[in-house]
């Protein structure tokens, strides 16, 4: 499958010479670069590069020292992880993150708690508002069930679940939110074949689907290249090549980083 | 699931070894449950826990008073006394699960309780009129309960809280040379922080009030092994008197840092739960010159000892070692087993010889008359003074004495005191009142009482 | 035979989301909640009343206070007795100074608002501290709290012995007299607060609590607010531990002082949440049978044999044979009766057959 | 006013060391197994009871026979348990050198027990450096126990759950203890100086008090604490007790044998508990009160840090001045503006100063910062 070439005339975030440091330790240095809306973006980069510091930064739960981050035209420099959910922003994680204690249906209704609003009142007593706000959410989570082909595990515990699995309910978790960009941290890492293509699949169709914009990080080149528009590659925090996949597989700083020729 | 399996093993082997081990060492000594013809009464008592140095000898004075009048009397009138002790640990639920589980126990139910504890004393004040179960709370508990007009089943029996205070006042006054000369003194309550150490403060205020001394209550927690800041405090301070309202552990440590801090003991007063052995001996020398309130008695064998020595100790019955038979807490015991011996004996008068309700013996203790001859008549002489219980006064008497440890043992320092009712029952009215008011309580009037 | 879900189908939303999906569970417990108002007043003696019922039942309540926020929401607190003082406090002063309010669900009520109000100014250091360091922490409220009571005379009326008492009660005029009374609204009270927290726990407030309980950090970049969470937590666990502090003080004890809801209160309930399972309201309950039954059953075990072993021997071996049960059950089921519970049910389902 | 305020200080000082000793109890033991172990308080109790009834006069007080032998059996079940235990193992895995040694020291010590039981129950008292060594080796075999019977089986459950086992095993050990021991007050005479020194006296009027019998304790805890410095920093166990500390796999892995490690670690937390019992013991009886000094060590550990053994030791004196500083100083102000029935304000005043330091720095003095990853 060759690179899709689409165009994405609006810009939904940017990120502007951000620069994060733990104490001494540069994570990532005057990085910049956009998302533009409707497209799915990749960043790549060897281990260590400062990618998932960079998906960090931008829901909120890392605090750049420098730089700015402009978010649907607005400009923030700090800002909370659940304003950026607030905001539209949902993500996966790179080791799953998913609610261990719960089951899938719960997980994946956790993702559209910031849709229910009922009081501890209407909550404690179980009816009206409470349940009809209930049933529609659960509505809408059978439809992402349905949607990634988990109906059979709906009630399971996910510690139980296989890896694959888990994956995907965390994804499910996230399109709960109803983003409108989509942070996906190694989506795929450590998957077979098989499952690849599946996750590369409901990744595609939420993207045509929904038209929710996708920013994901992968190690897997033929994945990235196949299903992203643009890539942006990342190495020792510095950001050595931007562009559509072609440009980039083309880059002799992205060969050399990725081949370890030294520079 | 190996290891699981292991374990439940391993647990089912020792929960069963425990178990045969309890069973083997106690085979021996054969259950007691209460006949029909038995008069029954529950021990509220506390052999383990924080408290247990103190309330271990009460509670083999209570016992072995009980065994007693059935070894040698065969019972209250031919009536076999059943007593059954529960272990408090001087805890208020515990106290009060002991009290529910044994109240109705026996034919007729118990004839009366002592809790030993003022926290259990305020709990089952609220219980007492609905089960018809009289309390002797006796030298402890609530101070206004001898108001038996309100509290017609609490009989604070021999001195409440108010008394001893006032009677440790009177001391002191006279040691002054009146209570006039007390103006500008200062004076530090020690006390344990419970309802049992803050009973005594409402009459230090008022007689700080009345005589212009400085007056300051320090409480000290539960179980009262911390006590550096308190007598720091008193050594920065240095207050002419410290009274202790102590319990338990509590009592030695607070002499022990009294020595430590260089405060004179001969100008410590304890009232008389802080002075027994167990509250000296750990401080050693320590605790020369330290006085404490008695209620009543002190230390010592007396007449009753005799009896106890033959019928029960010489075989091998005794609940303590013969020795430790005259120490302080351990004839308290006996008093208290003795006066509620007594009260059964005069309801008996009433209702008959037989085993008799809490109401019953209510009536009893309410109605006890003890004489110097009858003191004398149970070997109680040189222990106790004359009392009368009534109505209106179920405290029966509020005298008292001081003591003083000499390094050894405790002598006798003071003349008889006796309580200012004229201080200590307009209080005493007030507060009677005050709880009648908040519980909506009808007031029985005492002179309409036969 | 008779434990079976074939044929039961779920065809709404509504249907799926029953507290009890299974239709022999509700009979089940249906049954159970009309014996229990019913059958036990039939036969209930005094002792059975007051010395078991009643505490087994306030304190499954405070068990479920507790679950919340330790077994919910995954904040380890040892500050129990205290909120519960709390609520027994607040709830006394209502009664005592507004004598207009007679009714004691509302001055139950309103010991559980002041708890919940104290259980949130304590909670907020639980956003900086977590773990073992919010447990220790929490020490600082129980032991605040009881100093607090045992001071402030105007809190205890100024009766000189710190010790306070209530007097008649009622509710909607309905005196609360007998033993039996006392159980028949404490019961009322506790099926009703575990319906509340069984709608709560399965609702979105509750996910957000295992949320925040099983991942903090994800649960936050997902949107929840982990402040208000955990004061929510915070919030609804005291307000339990309040009401049942508060009925604690009223229908239990009558007369109280401080002490009685000391340290040991805390640890006691904990026991109760931990041997129950945490995270579990059917836990919270059989946690609490077997904490207040298993200590009055070794300390008359013995008697029912008819051995007569000496008090402190008899205590001693209580505190001995407690504490190795409390090992022991930890180590065959760290997560509780609760799960015991479920692994009998899942194997009677399957029953006969085993795979 | 100054002379009031060093002696206050001084006095919290030398408490504040006794607190350090217990802190470093618990610090010991959730070092290297993550274990936060409230069986500490009962485990000081216990080796304080046994000493001062090994060492006291003997009176059978209260005691009575058949405690005596309920409390044998006990301990008679319990070795015989471990012994079946190193039988299995011995079996399993083939008579080994290691084995066979392991059973020898199990007999030895079983044998010490039964000797100690016997001895004191038939004859007078012990000299306290004999009393002292026996109860040494009773709590490496009460550490043996609660490894073999309890912590091998809670091995990667959540900390609350090995918590509440040490609840536990606190509740046994204090109906053991006084099954055994009694439960009446108990002396244990270290012939530590009573009478109280006046230092200074030209300089403060009244000169500035200090305990002598406190200040000996503070020395010695102190050189206690500098031992087990010296073991951790510089013999070889030490050096496996911080690796499984900092991680056990990885430990593990390298061939420190786990097990052995939570042997030592939880004898030495029974030794310190010994030496804290002993100096608690000399210088307020032994009494089951002294259980509940554990308390009074918690605050000093969110203060210094779980695992920080210099913390324990400073924040134990922190915690130690400021609860008497602020009793003996700001009570009295409280009380007179509140009208409070008196102060007692040092009970949760050591708490309330470590809660709110902790909310400026949550990993504790000596704790380093925690860097979240996702």
């Amino acid at each position: 499958m060759a690179a899709r070439v689409r165009s994405f005339p609006d810009v939904l975030l940017s990120v502007e010479n951000i620069s994060l440091s733990f104490g001494g330790v540069k994570a990532l240095t005057d990085i910049s670069f956009d998302i533009a809306k409707g497209e799915i973006r990749a960043i790549i980069g060897p281990n260590g590069a400062g990618k998932s510091s960079m998906l960090n930064c931008i829901n909120g739960f890392y605090h750049p020292q420098q730089g700015a981050i402009t978010y649907k035209g607005v400009r923030r420099s700090q800002m909370k992880p659940h304003e950026a959910a607030e905001q539209g922003i949902a993500r996966t994680f790179q080791n799953i993150a998913l609610f261990r204690g719960m089951s899938t249906l719960d997980n994946i209704m956790t993702g559209r708690n910031l849709r229910m609003k009922t009081g501890l009142f209407w909550q404690a007593l179980h009816i009206g508002p409470a349940q009809r706000e209930e049933i529609e959410n659960r509505k809408a989570v059978e439809r992402i069930i349905d949607f990634l082909e988990i109906q059979h595990i709906r009630k399971a515990p996910v510690g139980q679940l296989p890896y694959g699995l888990q994956k995907r309910v965390e994804l499910g978790r996230a399109l709960a939110a109803e983003p409108e960009l989509l942070l996906l941290d190694e989506p795929m890492a450590g998957m077979n074949i098989e499952e690849k293509q599946d996750m590369c699949r409901f990744i595609l169709d939420v993207n045509d689907e929904f038209g929710t914009t996708i920013c994901l990080i992968e190690h897997d080149m033929g994945v990235v290249m196949d299903i992203s528009d643009r890539v942006v590659v990342l190495d020792y925090g510095k950001k050595i090549g931007d562009g559509v996949p072609d440009e980039v597989r083309s880059n002799e700083a992205v060969v050399a980083a990725y081949l370890g020729v030294s520079h | 699931m190996g290891l699981r399996k292991a374990a439940l093993r391993k647990a089912v082997i020792f929960g069963a070894a425990v178990a045969a081990a309890g069973f083997v060492a106690t085979a021996t000594v054969q259950a007691q449950t209460p006949g029909p013809n038995d008069q029954f009464i529950a021990g509220l008592i506390y052999r383990t826990g924080a408290y247990a140095p103190n309330g271990i000898p009460f509670a083999n004075g209570i016992a072995d008073y009980y065994a007693l009048v059935n070894a040698r009397d065969g019972g209250i009138n031919g009536v076999k006394i059943s007593y059954e002790e529960c272990d408090t640990a001087y805890a208020t639920d515990r106290g009060v699960e002991c009290y529910e589980r044994l109240k109705n126990k026996g034919p007729t139910g118990t004839a009366y309780v002592s809790p030993l504890s003022t926290g259990i004393t305020f709990a089952l004040t609220e219980k007492a009129p609905i089960d018809k179960i009289p309390i002797i709370s006796m030298g402890y508990g609530r101070s206004e309960s001898r108001d038996g007009s309100v509290f017609q089943w609490n009989f604070p029996l021999l001195g409440t809280y108010w008394s001893a205070a006032d009677i440790i006042m009177q001391h002191i006054a006279k040691k002054e040379g009146g209570f006039d000369k007390l103006k500008g003194k200062k004076i530090v309550l020690v006390y344990h922080d419970s309802p049992y150490g803050k009973e005594p403060i409402a009459l230090l205020e008022q007689r700080a009030k009345m005589h212009g001394f400085e007056f300051t209550p320090m409480p000290v927690t539960h179980p009262g092994v911390e006590q550096k800041a308190t007598w720091l405090q008193i050594r920065q301070n240095r207050p002419d008197y410290v009274l202790l309202w102590g319990w338990g552990v509590m009592n030695s440590t607070s002499i022990k840092e009294a020595a430590a801090v260089g405060f004179p003991r001969d100008k410590m007063y304890g009232v008389w739960w802080s002075g027994a052995e167990p509250d000296v001996r750990p401080a050693e020398d320590g605790a020369k010159g330290y006085n404490a309130a008695m209620l009543q008695h002190g230390a010592g064998q007396f007449a009753v000892h005799a009896d106890l020595k033959k019928f029960l100790y010489d075989k091998g019955q005794g609940s303590a070692k013969y020795d430790e038979t005259g120490e302080v807490l351990y004839n308290r015991g006996l008093i208290n087993g003795m006066l509620g011996v007594e009260s059964i004996r005069k309801a008996q008068t009433k209702f008959g010889n037989k085993p008799l309700t809490g109401e019953q013996v209510r009536w009893g203790i309410e109605n006890l008359e003890i004489s110097a001859a009858r003191i004398k008549e149970l070997g109680f002489e040189g222990m106790l003074q004359p009392m009368k219980v009534s109505c209106s006064d179920h405290e029966g008497t509020r005298a008292g004495r001081i003591q003083q440890w000499d390094g050894k043992k405790w002598t006798v320092v003071s003349e008889w005191y006796e309580s200012d009712d004229k201080v200590i029952k307009p209080m005493v009215d007030a507060a009677a009142k005050k709880y009648a008011e908040e519980k909506k309580l009808t007031v029985r009037d005492c002179s309409k009482e036969s | 035979m008779l434990y079976r879900e074939a044929g039961q189908f779920k065809t709404t939303y509504v249907a799926d989301q029953q507290i009890f999906p299974i239709l022999q569970d509700r009979m089940f417990v249906l049954a159970v909640i009309v014996a229990a108002f019913l059958a036990v007043p039939m036969f209930a003696s005094p002792y059975l009343y007051t010395e078991i019922l009643i505490p087994f039942l306030i304190l499954s309540m405070a068990a479920i206070g507790l679950n919340i926020l330790v077994g919910y929401c995954g904040q380890v607190s040892l500050g129990t007795g205290g909120f519960m003082a709390v609520g027994a406090y607040a709830a006394y002063n209502l009664w005592l100074r507004v004598p207009e309010v007679n009714n004691l669900i509302v001055v139950f009520l309103f010991g559980g608002v002041m708890a919940a109000a104290v259980g949130i100014l304590f909670g907020i250091p639980s956003l900086r501290i977590k773990g073992f360091y919010l447990a220790v922490a929490t020490l600082a409220s129980q032991f605040f709290l009881d100093w607090l009571f045992a001071r402030v005379k105007w809190l205890t009326n100024y009766t000189p012995s710190g010790s306070v008492a209530v007097g008649k009660l009622e509710v909607f005029g309905w005196h609360i007299d007998t033993p039996a009374d006392r159980y028949l609204l404490i019961l009322g009270l506790v099926v009703v607060a575990t319906l509340v927290a069984k709608n709560l726990v399965r609702g979105h407030i509750g996910r957000s609590w295992m949320a925040i309980r099983d991942m903090d950090i994800a649960a936050e970049i997902i949107g929840f607010r982990p402040l208000r969470t955990k004061l929510t937590a915070f919030a609804v666990s005291s307000f339990f531990i309040g009401v049942s502090g508060a009925m604690w003080a009223f229908l239990r004890l009558g007369a109280w002082e401080p002490l009685a809801f000391d340290i040991n209160r805390s640890f006691q309930i904990l026991f109760m949440v931990i041997i129950g399972g945490l995270g579990s309201l059917l836990g919270s309950f059989l946690g609490a049978a077997f904490i207040v039954l298993m200590p009055i059953l070794l300390n008359q075990l013995p008697g029912w044999f008819g051995i007569r072993m000496s008090t402190a021997l008899l205590s001693h071996l209580e505190f001995m044979v407690f504490g190795a049960m409390i090992v022991f059950f930890l180590i065959v089921e760290p997560h509780g009766l609760a799960r015991l519970w479920a692994v009998a049910k899942e194997k009677l389902r399957l029953w006969p057959f085993p795979h | 006013m100054l002379g009031a305020f060093l002696e206050t200080l001084i006095g919290g000082l030398l408490t504040g060391v006794l607190y350090s000793l217990v802190a470093l109890g618990f610090v010991l033991i959730f070092k290297a197994s993550g274990v936060f172990n409230f069986a500490q308080g009962a485990m000081v109790l216990f080796a304080a009871l046994t000493i001062a009834r090994l060492s006291g006069e003997i009176d059978n007080k209260e005691v009575h026979l058949a405690n005596f032998v309920v409390a044998a059996a006990i301990l008679g079940v319990a070795v015989a348990l471990i012994g079946w235990y190193a039988w299995r193992e011995y079996v399993a895995r083939g008579a080994g050198p290691d084995e066979r040694r392991k059973m020898q020291m199990l007999a030895a010590v079983g044998a010490l027990v039964g000797g100690i039981a016997a001895y004191s129950y038939g004859k007078g008292a012990w000299p306290i450096w004999l009393a002292i060594a026996a109860t040494a080796a009773i709590m490496g075999l009460l550490a043996y126990a609660i490894e073999r019977l309890v912590l091998r089986h809670l091995v990667n459950q959540e900390g609350i759950i090995l918590f509440m086992a040490t609840l536990g095993i606190a509740n046994f050990l204090d109906g053991f203890g006084q099954t055994l021991w009694g439960s009446d007050i108990y002396k244990i005479n270290l012939g530590l100086p009573k009478d109280p020194l006046f230092l200074f006296e030209n300089v403060f009027p009244g000169g500035l008090l200090v305990d002598p019998g406190e200040l000996v304790a503070a020395g010695i805890a102190a050189g206690l604490v500098v031992v087990l410095a010296i073991f951790f920093q510089k013999t070889r166990v030490g050096r496996a007790l911080r690796a499984v500390a900092d991680d056990h796999a990885a430990a593990q892995s390298v061939g420190i044998p786990l097990n052995t490690i939570w042997l030592i670690v939880w004898t030495v937390s029974g030794l310190v508990a010994l030496a804290a019992g002993l100096i608690w013991g000399a210088k307020l009886g032994v009494q089951f009160s002294i259980s509940l000094i554990a308390l009074k060590a918690l605050p000093v550990l969110i203060l210094g840090g779980f695992t920080s053994v210099p913390g324990a030791i400073v924040g134990g004196l922190i915690i130690g001045a400021g609860e008497k500083l602020s009793e003996v100083f700001l009570a009295p102000v409280l009380v007179k503006a509140f009208d409070l029935a008196g102060g007692g304000i040092e009970n949760w005043f050591a708490y309330m100063l470590a809660l709110v330091f902790l909310l400026f720095r949550p990993q504790g003095l000596f704790g380093e910062r925690i860097i979240e990853r996702v």
